[in-house]
């Protein structure tokens, strides 16, 4: 086992399947020669040449639609989107043709892209630096979606990506980027199965279901509750396992959820309303949910009271555990 | 006023059907070929003609024609090698067929029994793409997959006049001159893009395009198909021998309407159709053929069989083409189908399965 | 009262809207001349002029930034994407620009833009032609999301749109284009308020809470039950009003939700998520959610058995009650 | 090298501060329009160079710096009336400065108060765009504004090298061009985008682009503050006349990091600087005004101490300028806030109000 932050975890993932399988190129903004503006492509230009790791021009549609391109050639691109914010540029290629291409060519064609994306708040950015854009890429049938929340799932779940034969948007919590945690480089984890939440913390009152840069923040405050908190990471975005989501609610009757993204039209109305539906006469409170505002995400000064800390997570369990 | 907006066109038969030399193009093709080209133009444009029958009888949802366009999609995917891939939109029956997709699977799409119609990596064409310009930049990227292979491979990729307006045909354009792809960015100038006329603002002629990115632009008489072949050669042999990109503009007409839904009556005249007649792709090749001794009436007859033939097989075949069963439009969204799609899918099959049990009950 | 189709509707009141106030501006593609692929705009070229009817480029970015524009110089353009499948080209400008120039301007900067799209299927047409974007806007804060469902509606919410401040995602149900209805063409109606939802029939046994295209499949399913249906026209989707729901939920115990949109993260999780919390100890089963599935929108000889129709509805309405 | 690269650019003053001529542009200035000219860059400069400093001590979040820039931004935004309307990047505080933002309201985005920071339509100048290529967009609308109210004014938008390659800016171009607005699109070709190197690919000369959509096209010294001003004032003049838009790419270089986020050592030599040190645009408006003797040491003097007294207005002022009220952020996201809103406003009030309850407990 080695400590890394979510970056080298990352860094690490990429170049292990690069080396596996030449068909993985990747392309983006300034990733090559820069080693991308945080860092996580560093050195990979350098190791597998330019033609492996691509600096691409600034056009966001340009870099998805192309990766669809060189995946119709057989290839499995892995591009960056610098911000979460840029991404909407190649929104249209990724709803009308990643995610639709296997589908409308009844299987002939695959899409084995990764569209990675530095995402969320916290890092005291300029506007579109800090956006929470998962809703958009989880509402899309024929994306997968990942958020990895620590450096071991970070290593694991980009080379499970990468391997995954359906596109995979791959939420990286960039405020996270710099936490440490052991991964264990020496495993072979392309095989293993991301689409799963996780179980990280066991208890008994009330369950608490994050994911992304939400679960430190809910580790934390379970570490600080009173009562006994269950923390499940979810992980997969898109499909979503709630299985043990609905086990743990099945025996503590409370569940909150978390994220930074605004409150109407996000993951949690999907979680809550799944949930009610499975555990109908286990909830003893409804749902609750913990987020962010819905307002643009403000300037940065103002951030840390627009984003779901451990106060207010503490202060949910205490609503749903009083309702 | 055409041949003025023509301007600088490589043009290699004249309207009236006589061969003319250029000073930069030329083409020699055999007799063979040369009947080849015209069998599969009226071919094609049999095809067309039957499908908008069949959209006219309820049998097919829409249909976009390709008439008058012949020419331009023919020639110009008669230039490919069979190692070479086509990325086409809606109105290019004309390459898909010369791609050797078949016409139920043309037809399978607008029949609205699927999005897609055939398998594109087999016939080396991609499926029909509807959103104006996404399709550019998949050809840019397949292109960049044929250069990383080094692969002795050309891409050419279809648009229309219209689409050169979108961001993603522009930064196709961006990609190809930067990456000296080996790509033909084949734009189809048929002069509307629905309602709008290309030359409503006076803009710049599109083949013009090109050089503000750094790489040739040039314009073909596209309802001349000798022209078409000599440039879109040219033009491959360039992407191929590492030469980069180039912008073909063929410029044509778009002789039907925009598609079965549209109405053209209400935005253009029906005179300005008669110049265009005049000028009519196959009629031109046909002349010239004959003219010259290389195909004579029973040829042609022969040709008018086999279109018959073709409408025949069309109009059957689409009937007997039936819908697939319901549940699946849950295959293919993911290679291996999520828990949640297996319970979606198992309960419209219960679900439609409780009429039929309430049918026979 | 005059009869009208919604689509004959919607161009009355473009047209009231442009003769009210010079500032209304129209820009789409095929708009003018051709009156748009629907007739909406049908007319309107000829009276007020390419000025105030603006043919645009084949270019949905460049509609919508160009809007932007034009708000910015006290305009208030009210632009056409001919379908919902070719909205998604504009989606940055949308979500980056339309939706946060009043917050980023800190008010000094309207955006009195409303954006109307044609959406939803059923009606025999190829990809991208029928889908339902709805969920996408609703979560983008600054945005407000209206569809009408029935002529006077119609008529009422396109004026109400284009004299509102903020800006508005307008969303035509293209199904009921052709669908008549009686419309009070001498009555001035801008200052009215869209933002609320609609109580169309009364019932006492379950709520049914649906939108644009799906109201009169809801009122149909109504009409059929055998037990006593209540049926709310959501009408606003974003800001949602749904205080009638939870007053009518209240009543009935019950509650189905339908869309033609697909399940996960669509607006049906939304309003379960709300409802439950609102209503928790009045709800007799979980809210239930007839809705497209979570593929791509089909092939259209299969639409039929995507969309929700009467007897889904009917089916979701029994297993409520039967929870 | 930099003089092949500038190739055809307008140049009314060399480097080493010569006046000369051109056959196409020319300019003549009071020597107190000189003077203010040169002052505005050196107080610019001044202001750039405070906020880096400010960055460094976590005084501001970020900035992006203008340095080397100021002879493109401060001429061109002199170019225009008051009446006329400028969209600038986030780079461009020589314009924003010269459209009478304040410092400090330039500076409060950056130091994260607000994504705003001036009133956009009281200043003619809109807020800073940080999605590559959104404002190129905005501006057409603008300039279509403009057209419809057949007002006599123009609209400049800014954008830098990197951003052509965006669709938005391409399809700017094509409703330009469609519709002759009256607009200047003015490109800050500094070389780099971000650590992408504008002659990585040997792309084709920017202003070159123009020609391809239908308007003209012109690259200028963008280090040479007379000749800005001679292109961009023939720019705005053809813009308000009814010429249509004109494409203006000033030839420039980044000499700070992107931001001061970057670290351009990973990516570029340090001697690529030299060259261009020897380029600076105020060093070569100072020569000139010293040489023709129309400013003396005094006046250089005065501008130092003006400079000097900003420095101390920036920074005191910078570290005096609060947050706002955390419940602020619900303010504006829409004209009258909605219900929810109001709720989840009263809420977070309520939420911070415990913890104040909670420490005077
Ligand atoms: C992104 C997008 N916007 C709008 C449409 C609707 N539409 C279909 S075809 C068409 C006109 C296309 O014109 P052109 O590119 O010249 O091709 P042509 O139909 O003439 O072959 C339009 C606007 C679309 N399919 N995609
Ligand atoms: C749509 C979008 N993509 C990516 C970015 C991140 N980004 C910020 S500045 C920049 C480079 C811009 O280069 P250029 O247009 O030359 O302007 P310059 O910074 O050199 O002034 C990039 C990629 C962005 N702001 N917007
Ligand atoms: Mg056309
Ligand atoms: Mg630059």
């Amino acid at each position: 086992m080695t400590e890394l932050t979510i970056a080298k975890a990352l860094n690490a993932g990429l170049r292990r399947a690069m080396e596996h399988d030449s068909r993985v190129v990747l392309m983006g903004e300034d990733i090559g020669r820069l080693g991308g503006v945080f860092r996580i492509t560093d050195g990979l230009q350098k190791d597998f040449g330019e033609h492996r790791v691509i600096d691409s021009p600034l056009a966001e549609s340009a870099i998805v639609g192309a990766a669809v391109g060189l995946a119709m050639r057989g290839y499995r691109p892995v591009v960056e989107i610098q911000f979460d914010g840029f991404v909407y540029p190649a929104f249209d290629q990724i709803v009308s043709q990643v995610a639709k291409t296997l589908r409308r060519s009844e299987g002939a064609v695959r899409m084995p892209v990764v569209i990675r994306i530095p995402y969320g708040g916290g890092i005291g950015a300029v506007e579109h630096h800090s956006e929470s854009p998962e809703a958009y890429f989880v509402h899309t049938a024929g994306l997968r979606v990942l958020t990895p929340s620590d450096p071991g799932a970070a290593y694991r779940t980009i080379q499970q990506a990468i391997a995954c034969d359906d596109p995979v948007v791959y939420l990286e919590p960039k405020r996270r980027y710099w936490d440490k945690g052991e991964v264990d480089l020496a495993a072979d984890v392309r095989s293993g199965d991301p689409w799963c939440s996780r179980l990280l913390r066991e208890g008994t009152d009330v369950t608490v279901a994050c994911y992304g840069p939400m679960v430190r923040t809910c580790l934390e405050a379970a570490s600080a509750a009173d009562v006994s908190v269950e923390v499940i990471d979810l992980q997969s975005l898109s499909p979503l396992d709630l299985d043990p989501v609905a086990a743990s609610v099945e025996r503590t009757g409370h569940l909150v959820v978390v994220h930074e993204a605004s409150k109407t039209g996000g993951l949690g109305a999907e979680v809550a309303a799944r949930i009610t539906e499975r555990c109908f006469y286990s909830l003893e409170a409804p749902v609750l949910r913990v987020t962010g505002y819905d307002v643009p995400y403000p300037a940065s000064r103002l951030e840390e009271h627009f984003l779901p800390d451990l106060d207010r997570v503490l202060d949910a369990v205490d609503r749903s555990l009083a309702w | 006023m055409v041949d003025a907006l023509l301007g600088s066109a490589v043009q290699l038969l004249t309207p009236e059907g006589e061969r003319v030399e250029h000073p930069d193009f030329d083409i020699t093709l055999t007799d063979a070929e040369l009947r080849s080209l015209y069998r599969d133009m009226v071919l094609v444009r049999r095809l067309d003609a039957e499908a908008t029958a069949l959209q006219r009888q309820g049998e097919i949802g829409l249909w976009a024609s390709s008439l008058g366009q012949e020419a331009a999609q023919v020639g110009s995917a008669h230039s490919l090698r069979s190692s070479d891939y086509a990325f086409p939109t809606y109105r290019d029956h004309g390459v898909s067929w010369c791609r050797g997709v078949q016409p139920m699977e043309i037809l399978a799409m607008f029949r609205g029994i699927t999005n897609g119609g055939w398998d594109p990596i087999a016939r080396r064409c991609s499926l029909y793409t509807i959103v104006i310009g996404n399709q550019v930049l998949h050809a840019a990227g397949y292109a960049m997959g044929v250069q990383l292979d080094g692969a002795d491979e050309a891409v050419i990729v279809y648009f229309g006049d219209g689409a050169t307006d979108e961001g993603d045909v522009n930064e196709a354009f961006v990609l190809g001159a930067d990456y000296q792809l080996p790509l033909v960015y084949f734009c189809e100038n048929n002069q509307w893009a629905i309602s709008s006329p290309r030359d409503r603002f006076n803009r710049a002629p599109l083949y013009q395009r090109a050089a503000g990115f750094g790489f040739p632009g040039v314009r073909v008489d596209g309802n001349d198909i000798l022209a078409v072949m000599a440039v879109t050669r040219m033009a491959l042999d360039r992407a191929r021998s590492g030469g980069g990109p180039t912008l073909v503009e063929a410029f044509t007409y778009r002789m039907g309407a925009h598609t079965t839904s549209d109405d053209p009556t209400r935005y253009r005249h029906a005179e300005d159709l008669e110049i265009w007649r005049l000028r009519d792709p196959i009629e031109r090749l046909k002349v010239y053929l004959a003219r010259n001794g290389m195909a004579d009436r029973s040829y042609f007859d022969q040709v008018d069989h086999e279109a018959a033939d073709l409408a025949v097989l069309v109009r059957d075949g689409v009937r007997a083409m039936a819908a697939p069963a319901p549940e699946t439009m849950f295959d293919h969204v993911y290679v291996d189908p999520t828990a949640e799609l297996v319970a979606q899918r198992a309960g419209l099959i219960a679900y439609e399965e409780s009429f039929a049990e309430g049918l026979t009950a």
